[in-house]
């Protein structure tokens, strides 16, 4: 049985012309970059080079490109960093961010609330978009404590995309640094940081079809940071540690190809995306699509299917081959349904009954059918054994 | 139970993807004997189930689940442990707990644990309501904590 | 010309075994290994399957493994999860630990020290020993106020060993938890946590043949610690970001293959190391060993040769195609010379002088006869147009 | 500079693996007219510098240096310039910079940049050892900080 994954923003597979740029790297050029001799130097061009083409797409200068291990680290440097620079001048303050972030951002600022910070998040409608009013009066009532806003460029669940420039804006207004994590973003979406004003942005390597383990604070000049990683001068002083040198050169190599891509594969994704939405909603009764219809990334399709359990369609899906998630892959080990769907107002019953299909390079129209046919029949079986499909009346309150 | 590519044991796959006496129409539990239900939507688990009982044994077993796939197998297996060997008698099937389920699917996650539990929770709901119905006030079961008097 | 690579201890390759390994991790089994579907669980299962071998090695609990992006995250997730845990019960304390650490560690207690901690280090001898009766009476002193002491197993510019045992067992007669960063110890040392009787323990991919940007924090169950990188339940809840499975996996694999190879490798590494050192000090006048040279890592030789600098050996030897290094590689980048040869109390100019050879895998008797060979005529020259070779008096000071 | 195989330019290469006009033995500079001494080991960096003076011009020049490749390769470098065209003018030579070297070297790293300042210093020092040595009060230096009396 061929396997159909539509799970490309729990992570993707790395491209082959990525991981055939990336792999003299380990073994044929494997110096270490920090060491004097040519070996090293060979190491240290490449990283030069990866860094020089991925600052080049951020519109950005080298040395704001700081290679991390991961989105998530990217993200703590970004929080922390801001929050540790106020600690070592003794002050603390406030944190605004919104209720649909990734845990790396939330569970990162719950932490820094144990310290003494303050956090607050700016309201969001039914679909997941930020409240760009609310924001403002946030900074207006705060004026002078904020630290940091920090909001995603577009969500890992229902794939809303937040209206970023008009936030950094606002932001700078107030003189306030914003912080994006765009993760889910690059691949489809522009990263252009002086279109989108943001001071500071998060990419990971792990969604953009490059290798896990790898992610980038890019943060601009004038922000002040403190490194969370210390113990060298790597990373202008920001993250120290032996460099991940293949995964760098196949992390810049991947950003290459998708914005090289971009344009058409937004194009053709976006087609796909509102052909599947449209196709599950006229085949399946009583589905409800979580996020907004238009401002939403290109291969996101998220839906609530009433009066089933996510794990169960998840599962029966699996055995068909087809690999999707429930929420986020990150929570999938958790019992609690999703805070992003709670976060926009989905009463527990639909949040449980959530499945995201995420759409990528690989993915058809074929594929698309075949996911639709099989969920069809899965959905009515679960229908058929559930006590809630006929009897609770939770389903009939939230048709719109 | 790291083990394979599947997060379950091949007992839970299989009473999951084939599930066992299930609920199918009203009128296959017309003559039922309890029903219980057990468990809530916002919780991600919810179980209803109908006994039949003749000669103080678990004669037939249905039941309805919306939850996660070890919930599902363990309800069925749960019918199938009832039903077996000419059905269960009742004092033992009292005395039966989530970790009886559990061992006869060969065990579950620790996350998953408490969705088993309901199974058992959801025989004792139904057992009251015969109890409650039939007047054998003999049977040691006490009423469910969340026992919905309006649902029977 | 065919390169001599003799800085092991900057970097390795990665084996070809390792790398075959790891390969099908980047595209073929590529999942998420937090998704709950197939492609995630074949993920997870390597990553369990890997955690399993490496905490069989480490005679510990597969929990008791942390994976991190790095040897330098691992120290900083161990000292700062250590004095988190401190601060967010409103409490300050002592680290100890001693001079020749690695940047990582040095770097981090330092900003430690910022945050309010006190830092102290234990004496050590000339040839970077610590020693164990000053240790005794810091604990003492700081009796109930000592958070942590670290203290690394093998240092990484001289190759001295450290009795980690004797440490551990100091520390615990004063009931304080013991982190030892044994990142050049992997590949010839035993790393049988019971038998060190350390309560953290740091190593790292890319001194082990397998992948740069890993490492791991082998962290007993009853040590609590604060995590570094927030964001999710992923490694036990202590470092949070989706894994690395293929750098993982490459891990497991390199560590199995050096434990198998340890004993033959030591013994053939160690007798190279003392060819090495001896025809050095034969051939080549007023040189001086630093470090040990019994309780010295099997691959270390460092040598400073009086009246010339490393960076003008390292070069010179660079373009005969011999890969050595002065100090650690981290500090290429610095003027100062190394700490560590400071630390054991070599004047600068001595300091200045010294090129560290890191002998591995590949090295053969014949690139060391090589490498001799250039050498000799290298520091002939050197010293030839050195003003300091036949004028200066210092040299003559510390001969022994 | 971060774009090869090798740290430095491909001067300072060449002028590190083959220096030019470095001293060879004490009858070389037997006739010198002045000497310089500037840097300590302490630092990493010293340097020698003998100076030949004929008509006010730099007729031939030696060093000495403990140093990286930079100092070794600017020192190098710096004896080229003061030599080459029949000699630099002293005037002239006063008025070199470590930028100057530098710029012939095409550039150096900015960690190393101190090196190569140490070559005109050395020069200075050497000169200044000419005036005091020669009477020519009108050459405009002064005495190096480092001027060590009893070398000279
Ligand atoms: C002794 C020692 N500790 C720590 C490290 C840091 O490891 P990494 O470069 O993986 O961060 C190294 C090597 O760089 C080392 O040699
Ligand atoms: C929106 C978002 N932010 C952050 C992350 C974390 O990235 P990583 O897994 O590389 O740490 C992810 C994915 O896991 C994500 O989707």
């Amino acid at each position: 049985m061929k396997q159909i994954y539509l799970d490309y923003s729990a992570t993707t597979p790395t491209r082959k012309e990525v991981l055939a740029e990336a792999l003299p790297y380990f073994n044929e050029k494997f110096g270490n970059p920090s060491s004097f001799h040519s070996t090293g130097l060979v190491a240290k061009k490449a990283m030069s080079e990866a860094r020089a083409k991925i600052a080049e797409i951020l519109h950005a200068a080298p040395e704001e490109v700081i290679f991390t291990g991961s989105g998530t680290e990217s993200i703590n440097l970004a929080l922390k960093g801001i929050a540790f620079c106020a600690m070592l001048e003794g002050k603390k303050g406030v944190f605004i961010t919104q209720k649909t972030e990734h845990h790396a951002v939330f569970e990162t600022l719950e932490w820094l609330e144990k310290l003494g910070f303050e956090v607050i998040n700016a309201k969001i409608d039914e679909f997941g978009v930020i409240d760009l009013a609310d924001l403002r009066a946030l900074l207006e009532e705060n004026k002078g404590n904020v630290l940091l806003v920090s909001i995603m460029y577009a969500n890992n669940e229902i794939g809303t995309i937040q209206p970023i420039r008009e936030i950094a804006d606002i932001c700078h207004e107030y003189e306030v640094i914003m912080h994006t994590d765009a993760c889910q973003g690059a691949e489809y979406l522009n990263l252009n940081t002086e279109d989108l004003g943001v001071d500071m942005m998060t990419l990971n390597g792990s969604k953009v079809y490059a290798f896990k383990g790898t992610g980038l604070l890019f943060k601009k000049n004038n922000v002040k940071i403190e490194p969370l990683i210390h113990g060298g001068a790597h990373e202008g002083g920001m993250r120290a540690g032996t460099e991940n040198v293949a995964g760098i050169v196949a992390f810049a190599k991947a950003l290459e190809i998708a914005e090289k891509e971009k344009k058409k594969e937004s194009a053709r994704l976006s087609k796909l995306r509102d052909y599947m939405i449209k196709k599950i909603q006229k085949e399946i009764p009583n589905t409800l699509l979580n996020g907004d219809a238009k401002k939403r990334l290109p291969n996101n399709v998220n839906i609530s299917f009433e009066g089933v359990e996510g794990e169960s369609i998840l599962l029966r899906l699996n055995e068909k081959g087809i690999r999707v998630s429930t929420g986020s892959a990150c929570s999938s080990q958790s019992l609690d349904p999703s805070h992003v769907l709670l976060g926009i107002g989905r009463p527990h019953g639909l949040a449980h009954g959530s499945i995201r299909f995420s759409l990528g390079h690989d993915t058809t129209k074929k594929q698309i059918d075949y996911t639709i046919k099989e969920l069809k029949g899965i959905i009515k079986f679960l229908r058929e054994i559930s006590p809630v499909w006929e009897k609770n009346d939770w389903k009939r309150k939230i048709k719109k | 139970m790291e083990g394979g590519d599947w997060f379950y044991t091949g007992a839970v796959k299989e009473h999951f993807m084939k599930p066992k006496n299930f609920y199918k129409n009203d009128k296959e539990v017309k003559n039922f004997d309890g029903y219980g239900r057990v468990g809530n939507v916002k919780c991600g688990d919810l179980m209803e189930m109908w006994i039949k009982i003749k000669d103080d044994k678990i004669k037939d077993v249905k039941w309805k689940t919306f939850g996660c796939a070890s919930a599902i197998a363990s309800t069925s297996m749960l019918s199938v442990m009832l039903k077996e060997k000419g059905g269960m008698r009742l004092e033992k099937a009292l005395k039966l707990t989530g970790k009886d389920i559990m061992d006869r699917l060969g065990g579950l996650p620790a996350i998953k644990i408490h969705c088993s539990v309901l199974g058992d929770q959801a025989l004792r709901a139904a057992i009251y309501d015969y109890k409650m119905k039939s007047g054998r006030t003999d049977l040691k079961v006490d009423k469910p904590a969340e026992f919905d008097e309006h649902a029977h």
